[in-house]
C-alpha cells in the first residue's frame, strides 16, 4: 500500500463510521417509537398495498444498466489513452493513436447505431 | 511494547496530521455546510419568487440550519413491517459514505487534499462517488413499496444513463492534461495560462448537464418528482435516515461542483494566475484583492442591515457576522501586502477561489431549479442517450484532430483556441444535425407505443 | 508490518464475504456480500501497487457490473423464489471439486517439502519501484504492447452489446 | 514484504469458494456471482505476479479480464432475463428445455 492511501484508508473509517454512529446514537436521543399498525404500512397514498413490491419491471432497465457497463468499459479504455495523447502527439505519433482510437470507437458506434436503428434506445 | 505503539503512532502523526485533519474537519464541517447550502437555496428561492423564506428560527432564519438538524436528530424513526431490516440500515449510510468518501481525492488548496497526490486523482473522486447508486437502489429495494422501488430504479437508470456522458466530458478535458493527477491537472491549466472550459467547452457543457442529472436535481428530479412517485426512493425513509440521504445529496453537489472546477475552471487558480507569478506589478493583478473587496462588501452591508433589526440580540449578530467578513477579508489581505505571510497565498487565496468557483456551479444549479419545469422520464433518457452521448463521444475525438492540429502549428496556450474553437463548433453543428433527426424521428411519435421494443 | 496487516484485513473481509455471498438465501444479500468482496480485493489490488486496477476495479466492476447484477435482481426479484430450495442436490460434487483443488495444492506443497509460503518468492520494493506511476505506465502497456487485444476488446463489447439487446428484446 | 505465496492463497480460497457456489446454488444469478468470483480470483494472481516482477503486463491482462467480465455478464444476465419471461423462475434445473 502506498503511504498515499494510508490516510484515505483511515478517512474511510471515519466516513462509514460518522452516520453509522450517529444513526446508532440518535437511537439513544429521541423518543422511542411506539407507532402500530397502518402507520408501518408502505406509503401508497392511503390505500392499502395490493402486492409485494418486488415483482417484475420493466426490461428496459436491464437495457439501460447493460449500456452503460458497456460504455463505462469503453470509458476505462479511453481514459489511459487519453492521458498519454499529448505525449504522443508531441512526437508527432497522434495520428496513429487517434485512427487506434477511432478504430475501437468505430466497431462500438457501429453497435450504437444498429440499436439507435433497431429502435432499441427508445424510452432508454 | 506500550512506549513502542505509542512511538509509532507520533510517527504516523507525523506523517499524515495535515490528511487527517483535512479529514476530521470535512466530517466535523460537511453537515453544517451543507444545512447552510440549503438555507441559502430556500433564501434564493424565496427570493426570486417574490417571498421571504425562513425568517424565524435566528436573524433572517440563519440558524434554521440547526434547528433542521436537532428535528431530524430527535424524529420518530419508522422502519416498515416487510422491509429488510439490515439493507435499510445500511442504504443511507452507503450513499453518504460514498459521497463523502469521494472527497479525500479533492485538493481544495495545493495543500488541502486527504489523498496527497495519488496518481489516479480525478478517477477516484468520479469512481467512488459513483457507488453512490447503491445506496439508492438498495434503499428503494428495502423498503418494499412500489415508489420506491420504481423511484430508486427510475434515480439510478438515470445516474447510469448520464455517467457515461459525464465520463467521455472528463475524457476530453484529459487529452489536455495528460494525467490524472488532481494538482497536475491544476498545473497543467496554469502551465498553459487557459483553463480547459474554454479550450473544451462543449465537454464542459456536456459535464455541467450530466452532473445536474447525476445529482438529481431539477430539471432532473425524476426519481423524487413529487407528482408521480411521491419521494422516489426515499419515500420510506424518515427522520435521521432522510437526512442522510439528503446530505448525501448535497455532498454529491458539491463534489460535482469540484470536479468541474478542477478539470474545466482552473481549481485553486485565481484568473489570469500567470502574472500573480511574475516579478513587478501587472494591472491584472488587481484580482488579488477582490476577495477583500468580496468580504467587505457583504460586512458593510451587514453594518448597514443593523439598525433595521427588531431586537438587541439580532443586532448583535449582524455586528457579529459584520466583523467576521472583515476579518476574513484582512486574512485573504495578508498574503497580498505583508511580505512574511507571502507563502501562505497559494493556500489562502487558493482556499478562496476554489470555494467561490465551487458556490459560483452550485448557484447555478439552483437557479436552473428555480427555472426549468421537470422533464418527462422518457425525454430525460432521450436527451442522455441520443444526445449527449453520441455527442461527448463525437467530441473526444475532434478535440484529438484539434490537438494534433495545434501540434502542427506549434500552438501552445491561448494559441490552442486557434484550432479547439473550429473543433467546437463543428461537434455544435452535429449536436443541430443531431437534434433535427431526432425532432424528424419523433414527429408521429403516438403510434410508437405499439411497436414497443421489449413489450411482453 | 503493515503490509501483513492490511493484507490480512483485505483478505479476511474477501474470503468471509465471498462464503456469506455463496450462503445466503437472499439474492440481494448475495449482492451485497460480493460488492464487499470485490472491493476487499480492491484493497488487495491497491497493496500490489496497481493503482490504476484499483480504480478500474472499482468504477467498472462494483459500479458497473455489480449494478447491473442488481439491476436484474430487482427487475426479477419474486418472493416466491426466496421459499424455494436455494441448494441443488450437488453437495457432494461441490465437496469433492474443492477437496480435489486444496488436496492438489496440498500435494504441491508435501513434494516441495515445504511450508506454505516458504522458500516462494518474496515481493521486494525494488520490483515495486517499476510500477508507477501506475496509469501511466498501464496505459503504455496497453497501447504500446497490446494494441491488437484491445482493438479485438471492442469487438467483444460489440458482440455483448448486440447479443444482450437480442435476449432481452420481446419475441417477434 | 509478503512472499508471493499469500496472494495465491488468497486466489486458491476464493477460487474455490466460486466454484462452490457455481456448482450448488440453484439461483442462476448467484451462479453467474460465482463465476465473478473466479474472474477475480484469476485477477488477483496476475496482479500479484506483475508486482512480483514489478511488470505492469499483468495488470492490462487483468483489465482486459474485466472488460470480458463485463461482457459476459451482460449477455448472461440478457440470458436469465429472456429465461425469467418464459418461464418465470430463475432456478437452473428448471432450464431443461433446448427451445420454448
Amino acid at each position: 500500500m502506498q503511504s498515499a492511501y494510508i490516510p484515505v484508508l483511515i478517512y474511510a473509517v471515519l466516513v462509514i463510521a460518522f452516520p453509522a454512529v450517529t444513526l446508532i446514537l440518535a437511537k439513544f436521543i429521541r423518543p422511542a417509537s411506539t407507532s402500530v399498525g397502518a402507520k408501518l404500512k408502505p406509503y401508497e397514498c392511503g390505500i392499502p398495498p395490493e402486492s409485494d413490491s418486488r415483482g417484475r419491471y420493466s426490461v428496459r432497465f436491464y437495457i439501460v444498466a447493460m449500456l452503460f457497463v458497456i460504455f463505462d468499459v469503453e470509458t476505462m479504455f479511453l481514459i489511459p489513452w487519453a492521458i498519454l495523447y499529448r505525449g504522443w502527439v508531441a512526437v508527432h505519433q497522434g495520428l496513429f493513436a487517434l485512427v487506434s482510437m477511432v478504430l475501437f470507437l468505430g466497431i462500438l458506434l457501429v453497435g450504437y447505431l444498429w440499436l439507435y436503428k433497431k429502435g432499441a434506445l427508445e424510452w432508454v | 511494547m506500550m512506549t513502542s505503539i505509542f512511538q509509532a503512532t507520533i510517527e504516523f502523526l507525523k506523517a499524515f496530521w495535515a490528511p487527517l485533519l483535512c479529514g476530521v474537519a470535512i466530517v466535523a464541517v460537511l453537515p453544517l455546510i451543507v444545512g447552510y447550502i440549503v438555507l441559502v437555496e430556500r433564501k434564493l428561492m424565496a427570493d426570486m419568487q417574490a417571498r421571504l423564506g425562513p425568517m424565524r428560527v435566528g436573524p433572517h432564519g440563519l440558524l434554521q440550519p440547526i434547528a433542521d438538524a436537532v428535528k431530524l436528530l430527535i424524529k420518530e424513526d419508522i422502519i416498515p413491517d416487510n422491509a429488510d431490516k439490515l439493507v435499510f440500515w445500511l442504504a443511507p449510510v452507503l450513499s453518504v459514505g460514498a459521497a463523502l468518501l469521494s472527497l479525500a481525492g479533492l485538493a481544495i488548496g495545493p495543500a488541502f487534499q486527504i489523498a496527497q497526490d495519488i496518481n489516479i486523482g480525478i478517477l477516484f473522486v468520479v469512481g467512488v462517488s459513483a457507488l453512490g447508486i447503491f445506496g439508492i437502489v438498495l434503499g428503494g429495494w428495502a423498503s418494499n413499496s412500489h415508489y420506491s422501488l420504481m423511484g430508486a430504479l427510475r434515480s439510478s437508470a438515470q445516474l447510469v444513463s448520464y455517467e457515461t456522458a459525464a465520463g467521455m466530458a472528463l475524457v476530453s478535458a484529459l487529452l489536455f492534461t495528460g494525467t490524472l493527477n488532481i494538482k497536475s491537472i491544476v498545473e497543467a491549466q496554469n502551465k498553459e495560462g487557459i483553463w480547459f472550459v474554454m479550450l473544451a467547452p462543449v465537454a464542459f457543457f456536456t459535464y455541467l448537464v450530466a452532473s445536474i442529472a447525476e445529482t438529481n436535481r431539477a430539471p432532473f428530479d425524476l426519481p423524487e418528482a413529487e407528482s408521480e412517485l411521491v419521494a422516489g426512493y426515499m419515500t420510506e425513509f424518515s427522520g435521521f435516515r432522510w437526512s442522510l440521504y439528503f446530505l448525501a445529496e448535497y455532498a454529491n453537489m458539491i463534489v460535482v461542483a469540484s470536479v468541474a472546477t478542477t478539470l474545466f475552471l482552473g481549481g485553486w487558480l485565481r484568473p489570469f494566475a500567470k502574472f500573480h507569478e511574475l516579478p513587478g506589478f501587472h494591472w491584472l493583478n488587481f484580482l488579488d484583492f477582490v476577495p477583500l473587496l468580496l468580504m467587505v462588501v457583504v460586512g458593510v452591508y451587514c453594518v448597514q442591515r443593523v439598525p433595521k433589526q427588531p431586537t438587541r440580540v439580532q443586532q448583535l449578530f449582524m455586528l457579529v457576522v459584520a466583523g467576521l467578513c472583515f476579518v476574513l477579508g484582512l486574512v485573504l489581505l495578508a498574503p497580498v501586502v505583508v511580505p512574511i505571510a507571502k507563502p501562505f497565498y497559494a493556500g489562502i487565496h487558493g482556499g478562496f477561489w476554489f470555494i467561490f468557483k465551487v458556490s459560483l456551479y452550485i448557484y447555478f444549479f439552483m437557479w436552473l431549479r428555480f427555472t426549468i419545469p421537470r422533464y418527462r422520464f422518457d425525454q430525460l433518457m432521450r436527451l442522455g442517450w441520443h444526445f449527449l452521448i453520441p455527442l461527448s463521444i463525437i467530441n473526444v475525438l475532434l478535440v484529438g484532430v484539434a490537438l494534433i492540429a495545434g501540434s502542427y502549428l506549434n500552438l501552445h496556450g491561448w494559441g490552442l483556441l486557434l484550432v479547439t474553437t473550429p473543433a467546437a463548433i463543428v461537434t455544435l453543428i452535429v449536436a443541430f444535425l443531431i437534434l433535427a433527426m431526432e425532432k424528424e424521428r419523433n414527429a408521429p411519435q403516438d403510434q410508437a407505443a405499439e411497436s414497443d421494443f421489449y413489450a411482453g | 508490518m503493515l503490509d501483513k496487516a492490511l493484507f490480512y484485513f483485505f483478505a479476511g473481509i474477501a474470503v468471509v464475504s465471498a462464503v456469506l455471498m455463496v450462503t445466503r438465501r437472499n439474492v440481494v444479500h448475495s449482492a451485497i456480500f460480493l460488492i464487499t468482496a470485490l472491493l476487499a480485493t480492491a484493497g488487495i489490488f491497491l497493496q500490489l501497487r496497481a493503482e490504476f486496477l484499483f480504480i478500474v476495479q472499482i468504477i467498472l466492476y462494483v459500479g458497473g457490473i455489480m449494478v447491473l447484477f442488481v439491476f436484474v435482481i430487482m427487475l426479477v426479484n419474486l418472493d416466491v423464489a426466496l421459499q424455494q430450495i436455494q441448494f441443488a442436490r450437488q453437495k457432494w460434487v461441490a465437496l469433492f471439486v474443492a477437496l480435489a483443488l486444496a488436496g492438489q495444492v496440498g500435494l504441491m506443497f508435501w513434494t516441495s517439502g515445504k511450508m506454505p509460503g516458504q522458500g516462494l518468492p518474496v515481493l521486494t520494493a525494488a520490483a515495486a519501484a517499476k510500477l508507477p506511476p501506475n496509469s501511466e505506465t498501464v496505459a503504455r502497456s496497453l497501447f504500446e504492447s497490446y494494441l491488437l487485444p484491445f482493438e479485438i476488446a471492442s469487438v467483444l463489447l460489440l458482440v455483448a452489446m448486440i447479443g444482450a439487446v437480442v435476449m432481452a428484446k420481446k419475441r417477434a | 514484504m509478503l512472499p508471493i505465496g499469500h496472494y495465491l492463497f488468497l486466489s486458491l480460497a476464493l477460487f474455490i469458494i466460486g466454484v462452490v457456489g457455481v456448482v450448488t446454488r440453484r439461483n442462476v444469478i448467484v451462479v453467474l456471482m460465482s463465476i465473478e468470483l473466479i474472474l477475480n480470483a484469476v485477477n488477483i494472481n496476475l496482479v500479484a505476479f506483475s508486482r512480483l516482477y514489478g511488470d505492469v503486463a499483468g495488470q492490462v491482462f487483468a483489465l482486459f479480464i474485466i472488460a470480458d467480465a463485463a461482457a459476459e455478464a451482460a449477455v448472461g444476465l440478457g440470458i436469465i432475463i429472456a429465461f425469467f419471461r418464459n418461464r418465470e423462475t430463475v432456478l437452473a434445473d428448471e432450464m431443461d428445455l433446448l427451445k420454448w
